[in-house]
């Protein structure tokens, strides 16, 4: 009881416009049953946060769909429990742009907690990080806020800008600065994971925007008060996934292929991924069925080839079907004879009898939903 | 919604299944995993819900803790309601005295108090080791329709089957003229699914009136209904046509999985209209690896497959490491059968462990299907031999 | 599971702008320990419906907070359950601003549904109807759309434009008309509530608004569909509150010290009014305490004179004061030796001592929320 | 969510309460009511959720059905958990044997599969007929502190008191030198509240001893305490200060719903940092009438006041007519008492009508409290005398 969660839904929209013209960003489905939101909602109620903000802007209703009541992630409750923020009325004309103005538009909520801290995550990232670990370490060291950071190298194609941090020996944060990403540099990124005291977040929000209406959350907010607060630095050292183009979303999905991704993310005790329940059959595979180093969901019915694929609820795959390095979602169906390589098929597509798809890693062969091919 | 109910279901799932032998030595038959993600609780359970009826009792006695957990709050099944939902009803002390159910009859003469709450009109009192899906609310408007006093549902056997049934003779109208339980020589082959559906005013006096007489064994089939049909009460049969199995020994509990199987199942299982809910949280997709080989066979979400798997029936969180076979078997959750090891005609209970190249069953009659029993760890190398039940941990023997 | 229900929760926000312009008024306070939506919601839930849309457009934060996921009415549930319908983000700029606007921005969800009956209610009226008698008429009588309305003789003051129908000797809906109230009228006043068979209804929205964009429910979507559809009439004979302007709210909650009034709305079994659980102590008659003719929530502490009034939860009246003609809402706090007549006072007030305050029935002295006098 | 428990709460309720005499005669006594919204189990299960733990087992046998009913999903709690939250536990068949629960202890070690599920650290035993607030999480961080084996809270009470309970002595650092389950000769006045804390381990070997000794009784306070502190465990008294008042006869449950009264009450429940919470549906607010009179009394939601009330506690749905008086008496929900009559000094149960006229009790001792039972109607112009049990329907006299 003593953090509440805020999860920003909509921050990163713009980041895969294939997947979320038609919803947020929180709801875009990954690895086979889950959304992305899934993996922030999961971490915060395994670390026994109970009262759990989803701040929402656009697009959200099939994010409602998926949340629901809570109910999977034992988040109807009397006390707390899940809350969808939505933008203020007044304010219809002029939704938030940035992370702080988000925040800002949630100040009744963030004020009427009592919580003394408050985890704030994104949800365009996929991992399994244990944050009563984070908050332990907060506590201890009488942090005002932690920042979560994964040291990684990065690869030059990031595709936005990457906000950094150094730390002194004792792990206190002492830098945060933004730059585009450089080609083999190894650095602290900031995961936009965080840990602030309650009172202060409410003061810094106030504070920055009362200076700057589009200051930015890192270099403003946090940047500025690097001296007049205690900020640290936590390294998660786990798998650290950042789904922010369709090619990392390709690639990521076929981070499940690997067992210690799997594990790590799915195979933890006391630390499982929760998401809607759709009461699916099991999953049947019939006479003809080649599957090989596949993750498949519920439902299915598989009658073809499958390979190196990750395959959603109720997916059907005909007779003499040929599916490699596939990503098909929810219900889709592949006919007879089909042909498919380095496709990702949205949700309820069909694919008739004997098509040949086929793209590459880098730029996967992308299907719009309920499209029929 | 604090409103009446029209009719509560009450499930018996009180028996300890003997029949089953090592599946239900440490739990209750109604526990016992079925076709690769439920229970056998969840075929009756689902079938409420999907006919419209959200007041269930569930009447235990024998090992019910994992039904009790597993059951829980009634979420999966959509049971938690704030008024009605799922109870579980279990035997308690009264005043005055304390009993133990004694009988079918008398389980529910114990919870009339629970039934009352709701002032239904009916009453459905179901089993809970039956596979099938089932419409109750078209039998309830059957039985509202002729203004029955009680609805027997009713199957068609074959005639060779038909003295291990309740047997009925009915008119031209579905009236029972006749009913007799398990008959030597049985009459026809109209065969009781021990599913009634009863007015509950009639229903409360023939219990009462059971409860009072000292010769009675208390239960539906033998006391109650003779009881009914010979007072000349209005009595129907209701016509069942589609898959069910009673599965209440080792060998029907194979066949009914296999009849899952194939490209048409007996029993079809994908049919989305009528869904068959389960509790299940936390497991991820299945990942069937380089080695796998699959035909034929239903498997269950957060399995591992690395072996070969043929006309089988795999439950969720089974680990088949590679070079493994298991053939014509059913694999209940969490088992983990180690590489090479082959598994064949067999059912093995949840949470065993088949050691690397141990051989458990043979290839031969439905009669000889072998069971390892919940837990128990099967050493590398050991051959059990087909028709086995194997049971070190309840110390139970076929 | 035959219907599903949809409530438009801002439609009237104009009515009382006292009391909405911090809320929609499906969630104004009413009755001591209600909120205006709890009678549109519970008399749905009551005739067995388990799907209900709630149709929001701004303000809607005290709406989420006080329904919540849904749990006091039971509509926590897998299949169906309780839907928070927000507005559509393409549309930010433009929200609807009539009935049928608001229907057709929830199209998604009406045609999704699989229930043969939409059952559609505002929520600025207090009653406690039987919806499955509705209901068992439109099927019986095989009607397309069922009108519910309630014979009132009108009172020149209802401030809006009344909808009447006539009905021929078959309760069928020969004419539907909109004319300003004149006083000492008797008429058929159309209540907004309906039945509507599914499918006709997705079709009459879309067909009505291609038309004409702001085109009205009661005039043209029915009106003009007289002759093509089976119109019938419903005529609820019971207690019917219209809460349209400060001074209906005042007499409408005056209403319930009536024997009648209470148990038709609130004791009739099988048929309760639901509302959001908040776990107060009972309420403390203290030894100064004379109270007549109220209706008092729990939590309070009262050890002053209290008549003809309706207290809400955890109000406290000192001692020595005098509360006659009084709505107060809840944790508002009367100090000692306060004297108020025809006093609205909103949530949260603080009226200090020896204040002496006076309103009057047809202009109670309304006093804002968190307001200390 | 499926985390591991740090401490599960056991909370007995199994007692028949026989000293509540007609007030549990129809129910188990944590479901008699209290405090014009309560039942005496909302008290333990609220200081359970107000204290952070949200997985308690609550055993049952005698009369449970309303307590069942009561307790329900554990919703009004916020025990409604997918994984914990409240179960109840009640006895049960097992393959070798079948048994009612023996004594507190036995009941604990029959439900020992209940706990390991959670994998707690440590177990937390409560009543079911204690009203207090407490919070338990400071008591546990006390008992990790000191590393203790269990922990005891101790209340300090009159010393004339203290030959009925179980009486400690403790040296400077807390910890337990002694115990004695109601000595005659007291060596102390610091007495057990029945409320323990074990380390989970050291719970689980001292319950299987003490099940396969013959000569235990199964009881905490006269087998497990005494045994461990013969054994030189680490046990400590965790001593509580404020109100706390075991509700086990007439007389205390009476002085406890006093204890709610005046302008500032023995027990406070007005505090809203530690609410207790009921289930409750449906209710209006309360209507005082044009005759009513009101003084120093607390008064439940749906409540229809024109009599008299004076220092008296009234649940919800009760209705009191013109005319009537109630003077220092407890009424329970939904009890009708017509024009004119009296009732003083009285506890009237769930559902009793008080005709018109009728005189129910008097002013006098507090050992003279009168009781009428669950759903008596007391006819008009009917005397019922100072210290009478009136319990037709069940047949229970004092």
């Amino acid at each position: 009881m003593k953090a509440v969660g805020i999860i920003l839904s909509n921050i990163h929209d713009k980041d895969i416009p294939e997947l979320t013209s038609i919803r947020s960003i929180a709801s875009v489905p990954f690895g086979g049953r889950y959304r992305l939101i899934d993996f922030a909602l999961s971490n915060m109620v395994n670390s026994g946060i109970t009262t759990v903000g989803i701040v929402t802007k656009s697009n959200y209703q099939s994010l409602m769909d998926h949340v629901g009541s809570g109910k999977e992630w034992d988040l109807v409750r009397k006390n707390g429990g899940l809350f969808i923020l939505p933008p203020f009325s007044d304010n219809q004309d002029n939704l938030y742009q940035t992370r702080l103005q988000a925040l800002s538009g949630i100040m009744n909520f963030l004020q009427r907690c009592e919580q003394d801290y408050v985890v704030i995550a994104d949800s365009n990232m996929v991992c399994n990080i244990d944050l009563n670990d984070v908050m332990d370490k907060h506590e201890e060291q009488k942090a005002d806020i932690t920042c979560i950071y994964k040291e990684m190298v990065l690869t030059g194609d990031e595709g936005y800008k990457i906000s950094a941090v150094k730390t002194d020996v004792d792990g206190r944060v002492v830098d945060i600065s933004t730059a585009s990403p450089m080609k083999d540099v190894k650095v602290k990124s900031v995961i936009n994971m965080w840990v602030f005291n309650r009172p202060l977040l409410i003061n810094l929000i106030r504070e920055t925007l009362s200076r700057t209406s589009d200051a930015d959350f890192d270099l403003d907010m946090v940047g500025r008060n690097i001296d007049k607060c205690k900020i640290v630095g936590y390294a998660f050292e786990g798998y650290f996934a950042w789904i922010t183009s369709l090619a990392k979303y390709f690639r990521h999905n076929m981070d499940l292929l690997k067992k210690d991704v799997r594990d790590e993310l799915f195979n933890q005790k006391h630390k499982y991924i929760y998401t809607k329940i759709k009461d699916s059959a099991p999953t049947s595979y019939r006479s003809e069925a080649k599957v090989k180093n596949s993750f498949i969901a519920d439902g299915c019915v598989i009658d073809g080839v499958v390979e190196n694929s990750v395959i959603f609820r109720g997916v059907t795959i005909g007779r003499g079907s040929v599916v490699k390095n596939c990503i098909l979602m929810q219900d889709s169906v592949v006919m007879d004879n089909v042909s498919l390589n380095c496709v990702i098929a949205d949700k309820n597509v069909l694919i008739k009898h004997g098509r040949n798809l086929s793209g590459c890693e880098s730029l996967p062969f992308f299907i719009n939903k309920n499209s029929i091919i | 919604m604090l409103t009446k109910k029209e009719c509560v279901a009450m499930l018996l799932a009180g028996g300890q299944g003997s029949r089953l032998y090592a599946l239900t030595n440490q739990v209750a038959k109604p526990a016992v995993e079925f076709g690769a993600k439920n229970r056998i609780i969840d075929f009756p359970l689902s079938n409420c819900t999907n006919s419209g009826i959200d007041t269930v009792g569930v009447l235990t006695q024998y090992q019910p803790l994992v039904l009790n957990e597993y059951i829980g709050n009634g979420q999966p099944w959509d049971l938690d309601r704030v008024y009605g939902g799922v109870h579980i009803l279990p035997p308690y002390q009264g005043k005055k005295k304390s009993n133990w159910y004694k009988g079918t009859a008398n389980a529910i003469y114990q919870n009339l108090a629970f039934i009352e709450r709701y002032e239904p009109d009916y009453v459905l009192i179901l089993s809970g080791d039956h596979i099938y899906k089932m419409d109750y609310d078209a039998m309830l408007r059957a039985h509202e329709q002729k203004n029955a006093d009680c609805t027997i549902a009713v199957l068609t056997v074959p005639m060779e089957d038909a003295s291990r049934f309740g047997i009925m003779s009915m008119d031209g109208n579905d009236r029972i003229t006749e009913f007799a339980e398990k008959p030597k020589q049985p009459k026809s082959n109209q065969a009781s699914m021990g599913i009634y559906i009863f007015s509950f005013d009639v229903l409360k006096q023939y219990l009462t009136d059971d409860e009072n007489d000292p010769e009675s064994s208390n239960d539906f089939g033998k006391d109650i209904i003779p009881k009914m049909l010979a007072d000349g009460k209005k009595m129907y049969g209701y016509h069942f046509e589609g898959y069910w199995k009673d599965v209440g020994t080792i060998k029907s509990l194979w066949e009914a999985n296999m009849d899952l199987l194939g490209e048409k199942p007996k029993f079809d299982i994908f049919d989305t209209k009528q869904k068959i809910y389960a509790r299940k949280v936390g497991d991820p997709p299945q990942f069937v690896g380089d080695n796998a080989d699959i035909q034929n066979s239903i498997i269950g979400s957060g399995a591992e497959i690395d072996g070969t798997v043929i006309n089988s029936v795999i439950s969720g969180g089974v680990k088949i490491e590679k070079g493994a076979i298991v053939r014509d078997s059913v694999i209940f959750s969490n088992v983990v059968i180690k590489e090479n090891a082959i598994v064949e005609m067999s059912i093995i209970d949840e949470y065993a462990e088949i050691g690397r190249r141990a051989v458990v069953g043979a290839r031969g009659g439905e009669n000889d299907i072998t069971v390892i029993a919940r837990n128990e760890k099967i050493a590398d190398k050991t051959v059990i031999p087909a028709g086995e039940m194997y049971d070190t941990i309840s110390g139970g023997a076929k």
